[in-house]
């Protein structure tokens, strides 16, 4: 179908789609067009809407009103039966999830080719098979490994692996809930890339994100969910970021300033630390971070992130080396590093950050429950408790029925609110940030930098492991870059620019670093 | 008690009346109950948590006597009867009687054992006999020695494997249990247990009954068989209860050849005819009061 | 030390092996293949005692021995699609409607059976599988007795082994069960059933567990008994983490209880074998326990198990 | 296709209405297998009633029996708690009861004073060490405990087998596997003269509420809930995992174990390897079907003893096969279960709902 001759017949037609759960109304009476050949950005803040109306597209949700059309061979339409993948993956849509569906016990082509014959067929030949998803690798430019069992591969890799799934299925829509979530720059930018080159050839692309840059330089156009609400449906040239926020939000947003603090002593200080093996090992690590300042952590995701942070916490001992916050040198125990006044906004917020099955109130406190405060010889003290929630709840806005709504429930970004709560509040000697607005919708995203910012002001020494760079140079006073379990010198954030830091994230010693 | 209306009798048995100690007491009662003689209720399988409300619910009911085992819950047994003396109760048990009210009973068939134990020492060539029992109780101890006794004295070098399956109820294990002694060389089986005689058909060598008479089953395997009959104890104690005059009494004679509680079969078209002529002899004086049978309740031991 | 030389050197010991062995092995297949799709069948237990009970009553009442052996795998598939329905549209706790199962499909059994034969002096017997002679293999020197004189349902298992390892490793359906055990998600994603992979592999699987009870009145024995299975259900699911959810592995664990358990009854007969035989009853418990400790460091774990899968929630 | 909406919030009203109607349900399923004995239906609901609760007699023996399945009952529910799946209750209980009558039957020289709580102490302690085992092969190795424990319930059967063909056999015993019996001073004391029912019962209502208190209301409760719900999360918190684990596991082995001790020092009176008809099994159903709440469970094992109890006196009021008391039991779980289902969600089959 690629040679059809495009902004003619859409080749998919959403007529108003309403979706509730329960009281909530997720999706109103939603009408989108797509056409062949373009790419469409879907907009909207955590809980705007967005997954909800894709998951009803590829028939996850079964819509409360509204149908689903597709483009039939004779350029007519014809509705698309709700509720079944299966319908959905026939007529040519291919979804790529936020969070990633693959069975990490299979290979990559057995992921691909999962469903695509009878069941009951006795043998598996795949040489046909691989033949054409060789084709296919050449011409997306999507290359990995098909052999190899998706829980080894990299979070790039399985995303490749889900478009080449859509592909393989020759798919005319593809539909990516936040990929770029989990990407580094690079990688984002070779997808978008290779998303372009299929648009060309005629494929219809929609993709969630909440990353202006790449909203606006990606896509043709950009539709907005405000509230289950389409509130807007424009080409990309006639829009820029202030615009969207306003839409998007209903107020306008200016990027946080960084304000002058002068720096105070070491705070943190790593010295010589190894560990682990593999992808995620560390070597010989030295890393200083003052109060009032920020040091932002550049870094492709596996680099060795994950065994910094957990040894920062106290999760992991290091075979070597040692850690120090405030002159003193601890034992490694999660508690004794809080009691040392270093708190933590973990990198994967709903499986470290918070227990989704207790309430929003027991999340606020669950680090301090021993503490003085919120028990007397082993007894919960309920009050105080419930003080503290309602307290933090209006302090940080977190948007949610009450102290007593369950965790789970809450948005992304609601959620952070709560870890930011719980370890900001305790006026921390040091943070420790990783990835702290993956996943956020923009006003999410402020309100943290503001947060991370007071702490700052407060004295307070950050350490800030992002892949995000538009977020690392407007944060971090110092910037260093972690490759292959090594850190470079904090570098001041003046002296850098993009470039060079993307290289040295790819392994490259930029010039004038050495 | 009221001698025109039938007797109300309640049996409990903590295994499934298939399990063949407990079907003698079941068969015995059944033909009484033909007879007429009795109304007869029973519960199996009870566990032994509930054996002791199984027995008060039937004394609450009005039951005239109760007949169980008592073996794994004496104190409880005892401590009921204590607490209904107008009902009766008769209690397969290894310790004695007890006033007002407790009878025991026993398997006392170590007569008839000794007597197949005479065709068995004749009949085995590899000069092995295997003997699979439950559990190492004096019931169980009591016939296997009285067997051995019986073989020794017409055949002085014939030896002995023994095992006790731990189980009162579990044939398959039993059958291995017969496996293995065949594998040793052992050419007649004493089956104490079911699944004895199993392994002795599918082998084809032959093996000894206990209790009943299994040789409709297995034709051509059981040479000669020690079968208990509760009947005479049952219909004594039915008839003490009845007449008014039961007593606390160790009706465990009942189970003696000479009460016709036990009795001695062997099938002579598989058994050589002069063990056959000697043991019809012994079986004479044991009737005639002449030779006793010694009671042995230490645990059998191999002697291989 | 001597007598255990003998007793392993004994074709017989290794051929009694085998025969404990064989429920066993249609067991732990069952509860692999459950397991392998993401439910845990405890029901296993109970779905043993139908399969023996229905697999016999189907022959006492006439049918011939390969119909029973049908009958009992519709049994067991019977109490399987409950199982299935309750754990995977109903998304209940496996746990828990296992132990329900097993005390349904038990007492149902017992019951059954009680009601059918009120009152037998001893338990009826049908004539069971004959052991299978093959022309020249059973006459070979060790393994003719060892291998080559067990009953047709003990090459059945060995056969399913085989057939189950195939595919789990090299079918598309094989595919579909081990994904849709560790990420049920992506078989949807991919137009496929979770509910249908699921519930069609409890029921296969309850199928074989059935299979393994019948073999017990059926070829091991000629009866139905109560408390007949005692266990052997129990043992079939720790079988499969010991052999970490791999076919191949699952008959060995098999194999090396129905060694420990014939090895030990001979034992007995040895003349001064002081050693308490439960000892060596409980060696294959303590040993698998081991073997999980050290040897099943979760390799293929099913990571959907016990996780039950609601469409379109988090 | 069916499918489930969760419920915001849940009326108390269909909480407790929907497990009863079930009951209902499933007593009257019952019907069935009455019918299929060729018994009177009639009747035999009545002879059911009056077997649970018609007399103190019967009550008595529906709470004696009801005893050890809350007490078991409340290891499942705290373990499950945590996720510590405890599949050993039955193993459990027999290492309490083998303890209880090590030091019940004058092994150690006590005063008498001292006898029941030493028997109380030694039947908890032997349970809690048992649990111990799987939770530390969990905590330090990764080995799946639903798999240990499970498997330790028929390595400590053996092992008790053993004691009672062995050192621990009752002399006077004729050679039956049996202990000797527990001291009279060791026993605990009936509640009702001439009645089954025993103090057991009294410990067991008070581990019930001192599940209960820990659970809801003090920190170590929180951090189970917290460590259950997500270890990951409760671990990055600064909750002590490995520790309150390893709590979980003996408070979860120690109920279990006390329950053995009922057995034996509150009715038996000695110990044989058959002691406990599954009550191990039976108290992780009854934790279920209490929705893992501690005073839940005793309501849950008053529900399942009694069903038993009634059904088991009318099948033998009626000569009906006494195997019927356990299909009834069994019945009857499985309705609750489902009944749950409805509780939680709305049920849809297509697009028009079940429930409202
Ligand atoms: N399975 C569900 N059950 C109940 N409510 C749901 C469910 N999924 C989503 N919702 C509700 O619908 C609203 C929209 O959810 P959706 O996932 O579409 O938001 P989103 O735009 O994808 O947010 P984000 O940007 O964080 O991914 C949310 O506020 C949520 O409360
Ligand atoms: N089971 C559920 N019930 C109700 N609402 C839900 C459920 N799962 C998710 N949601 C809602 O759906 C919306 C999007 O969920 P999602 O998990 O995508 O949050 P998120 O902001 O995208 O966080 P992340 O991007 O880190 O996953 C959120 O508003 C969340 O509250
Ligand atoms: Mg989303
Ligand atoms: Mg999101």
């Amino acid at each position: 179908m690629s040679d059809a001759p495009a902004e003619q017949a859409a080749v998919l037609k959403l007529t108003g789609i309403t979706k509730r759960f329960g009281a909530l109304l997720a999706n109103h009476a939603i009408n989108l067009e797509l056409y062949p050949g373009e790419i469409v950005a879907l907009l909207g803040e955590n809980g705007a809407g967005k997954t909800t109306l894709m998951n009803i597209l590829f028939g996850h949700y079964v819509a409360d009103e509204g149908t689903v059309q597709i483009a039939t061979a004779d350029g007519g339409l014809r509705p698309l039966a709700q509720g079944s993948p299966q319908a959905a993956l026939k007529a040519g849509i291919g979804m790529v999830h936020q969070h990633f569906t693959l069975a990490e016990n299979l290979t990559g082509i057995d992921n691909i080719l999962l469903g695509t014959r009878s069941l009951l067929s006795p043998i598996a030949s795949k040489r046909s098979a691989r033949t054409r998803l060789d084709k296919i690798m050449r011409e997306s430019g999507l290359t990995v490994d098909l052999d190899t069992r998706v829980s080894r591969l990299s979070v790039g890799e399985q995303q490749r692996i889900e478009i080449l799934k859509a592909l393989y299925r020759d798919a005319r829509v593809l539909v990516l809930d936040e990929p770029t979530a989990v990407l580094t720059p690079q990688e984002s930018e070779n997808l978008f890339q290779t998303l372009r080159s299929l648009a060309d050839e005629g494929l219809s692309i929609v993709f969630i994100s909440h990353k202006m840059a790449e909203v606006l330089s990606a896509s043709d156009r950009i539709a907005v969910l405000r509230h289950g609400e389409l509130v807007a449906d424009l080409p990309s040239e006639l829009c820029d970021r202030n615009m969207l926020a306003d839409i998007m939000v209903g107020r306008h947003l200016e990027p946080e300033a960084r304000s002058e603090v002068e720096k105070g002593p070491a705070l943190l200080k790593l010295s010589g630390i190894s560990t682990g093996h593999g992808r995620d090992a560390l070597h010989n690590v030295s890393l200083q971070v003052h109060g009032g300042e920020i040091v932002g952590l550049a870094g492709v995701s596996g680099n060795g992130q994950g065994a910094l942070a957990r040894i920062i916490s106290g999760l992991e001992l290091p075979r070597s080396g040692s850690m120090e916050i405030d002159g003193r040198r601890l034992k490694p125990a999660p508690r004794a590093v809080m009691r040392e006044g270093l708190v933590r906004i973990p990198e994967d917020r709903h499986r470290d950050g918070i227990v989704g099955e207790m309430t929003v109130a027991e999340n606020l406190v669950i680090e301090d429950v021993r503490s003085r405060a919120f028990q007397s010889f082993g007894f919960l003290d309920f009050a105080a408790i419930d003080k503290r929630a309602g307290d933090a709840i209006d302090a940080y806005d977190i948007r949610c029925p009450g102290g007593d709504a369950v965790a789970r429930l809450l948005s992304g970004g609601n959620i952070q609110k709560i870890i930011l709560a719980r370890t900001l509040d305790k006026e921390p000697k040091v943070v420790l940030a990783a990835q702290p607005t993956r996943g956020l919708d923009i006003g999410a995203t402020e309100d943290v930098h503001r947060r991370l910012f007071e702490a700052r002001a407060r004295g307070a020494a950050i350490l800030l492991i992002s892949e995000d760079l538009d977020e690392l140079f407007q944060m971090s006073d110092r910037i260093a870059v972690i490759h292959r379990g090594k850190v470079t010198l904090p570098q001041e954030t003046a002296t850098l620019n993009r470039s060079q830091v993307g290289l040295m994230m790819a392994g490259q010693e930029s010039e004038d670093a050495a | 008690m009221a001698q025109e209306e039938k007797l109300k009798v309640a049996a409990i048995y903590t295994v499934p009346v298939e399990q063949q100690w407990v079907s003698r007491i079941h068969k015995a009662l059944n033909a009484a109950q033909e007879r007429g003689d009795i109304t007869y209720t029973f519960s199996e399988n009870v566990a032994n948590t509930d054996y002791e409300r199984v027995m008060r619910e039937y004394a609450e009911g009005g039951m005239d006597l109760i007949v169980g085992e008592a073996f794994a819950v004496e104190r409880a047994a005892r401590n009921v009867a204590k607490e209904y003396p107008d009902t009766a109760f008769l209690m397969g048990s290894s310790f004695g009687p007890a006033k007002p009210n407790f009878a025991v009973f026993d398997n006392w068939i170590h007569e008839p054992s000794y007597l197949t134990g005479m065709i068995a020492g004749k009949a085995t060539k590899s000069n092995v006999i295997g003997m699979v029992g439950g559990y190492a109780i004096p019931e169980v101890n009591r016939l296997m020695n009285a067997f051995i006794e019986g073989a020794r004295e017409v055949n002085p070098d014939v030896k002995f494997l023994v095992t006790f399956i731990n189980s009162w109820y579990d044939p398959p294990k039993a059958k291995e249990a017969a496996f293995a002694m065949i594998d040793k060389g052992a050419d007649i089986l004493y089956a104490e247990r079911f699944g004895v005689s199993d392994a002795a058909k599918e082998k084809g060598i032959l093996a000894i009954g206990n209790v009943i008479d299994t040789a409709g089953d297995y034709p051509g395997t059981i040479l000669s068989s020690a079968l208990w009959h509760m009947e005479p104890t049952i219909d004594k104690v039915i008839d003490d209860v009845a007449s008014g005059n039961f007593e606390p009494a160790d009706y465990g004679p009942y189970s003696y050849m000479a009460h016709g509680g036990g009795s001695f079969v062997v099938d002579e078209t598989l058994a050589d005819p002069e063990a056959v002529k000697a043991a019809k002899e012994k079986e004479q004086e044991i009737l005639d009061g002449l030779f006793r049978v010694n009671v042995n309740d230490e645990e059998p031991k191999s002697t291989l | 030390m001597i007598e255990i030389l003998d007793i392993l050197v004994n074709p017989n010991f290794w051929a009694a092996a085998i025969r404990i062995a064989t429920p066993l092995i249609f067991g732990v297949l069952g509860a692999l293949i459950c397991e392998r799709s993401g439910v845990l069948n405890l029901g296993i237990e109970g779905i043993f005692t139908a399969g023996a009970m229905a697999g016999w009553m189907a022959v006492w009442l006439g049918a011939d021995l390969w119909t029973g052996v049908a009958v009992a795998a519709a049994v067991g598939g019977a109490f399987g699609l409950l199982h299935a329905v309750l754990t995977v549209p109903f998304g209940l706790s496996q746990h828990v409607s296992g132990i329900g199962v097993t005390l349904f499909a038990t007492s149902l059994s017992y019951f059954a059976y009680r009601t059918a034969l009120p009152d037998v002096s001893s338990p009826p017997r049908i004539t069971p599988f004959q052991p299978l002679k093959i022309e020249g293999l059973s006459d070979l020197p060790f393994i003719g007795t060892a291998l080559f004189q067990q009953t047709p349902l003990t090459f059945l298992a060995l056969f399913l082994v085989l057939a189950v390892a195939f595919i789990l490793n090299r079918t598309p359906l094989g595919f579909a069960i081990r994904a849709v055990g560790d990420n049920p998600a992506a078989v949807e994603a991919q137009g496929l059933s979770v509910f249908g992979l699921r519930v069609g592999a409890v029921i296969v699987g309850s199928a074989l567990m059935a299979i393994g009870g019948a073999f017990l009145t059926m070829s091991a024995f000629d009866a139905f008994f109560f408390g007949m299975v005692n266990g052997r259900g129990w043992i079939c699911i720790a079988l499969v983490v010991f052999a970490s959810w791999r076919p191949g592995k699952a008959l060995l664990g098999a194999l090396l209880f129905g060694a420990f358990d014939a090895f030990q009854v001979r034992l007995q007969t040895e003349v001064g074998a002081f050693v308490p035989g439960q000892i060596f009853l409980m060696l294959p418990y303590l040993l698998s326990i081991f073997a999980l400790v050290v040897a099943a460091r979760k390799a293929d774990y099913p990571r959907a198990l016990l996780k039950p899968y609601f469409k379109g929630q988090r | 296709m069916i499918r489930f909406e969760p419920r915001e919030n849940v009326s108390t009203r269909r909480a407790v209405g929907a497990p009863v109607f079930a009951a209902l349900i499933a007593l009257s399923l019952a019907a069935i297998p009455i019918w299929a004995a060729g018994a009177d239906i009639a009747t035999a609901y009545i002879l059911m009633v009056n077997g649970a609760m018609g007399s103190v007699f019967a009550i008595s023996e529906l709470l004696a029996r009801a005893t050890p399945l809350i007490l078991t009952g409340l290891a499942a529910a705290v373990a499950f708690r945590a996720k510590l799946w405890n599949i050993g209750g039955e193993g459990q209980l027999y290492a309490g009861a083998l303890a209880a009558v090590a030091v019940g039957s004058g092994g150690f020289a006590l005063p008498p004073y001292a006898l029941i709580p030493a028997v109380l102490v030694a039947g908890a302690l032997a349970g809690a060490l048992v649990m111990l085992v799987p939770t530390l092969l969990k905590v330090k190795l990764g080995a799946d405990e639903v798999v240990t424990t499970l498997l330790l319930n028929f390595v400590i059967l053996l092992f008790v087998q053993m004691m009672l063909e062995g050192p621990m056999q009752d002399p006077m015993g004729m050679g039956w596997p049996q202990s000797e019996p527990v001291l009279e001073e060791a026993m605990l004391p009936q509640l009702i003269a001439r009645m089954r029912v025993h103090a057991g019962l009294i410990v067991a209502l008070v581990a019930a509420i001192f599940a209960a208190i820990l659970m809801r209301r003090t920190v170590w409760g929180f951090e189970i809930r917290a460590v259950g719900a997500n270890p990951s999360a409760a671990r990055h918190a600064g909750i002590p995992v490995t520790a309150t684990f390893v709590r979980v596991g003996l408070l979860s082995g120690a109920f279990a174990g006390l329950a053995g001790v009922g057995e034996v020092a509150g009715l038996k009176g000695y110990l044989t390897a058959d002691l406990s008809p599954g009550f191990g099994y039976a108290g992780i159903v009854v934790a279920m079907l209490a929705g893992l709440s501690p005073l839940g469970v005793v309501i849950a094992a008053i529900f399942v003893a009694g069903v038993f109890v009634g059904a088991d006196s009318m099948s033998r009021a009626l000569g009906v096969s006494s195997y019927l008391a356990d299909l009834v039991v069994a019945m009857s779980l499985l309705c609750v279960l489902i009944s749950g289902l409805f509780v939680r969600f709305h049920v849809r089959i297509g697009g028009s709902r079940l429930t409202d």
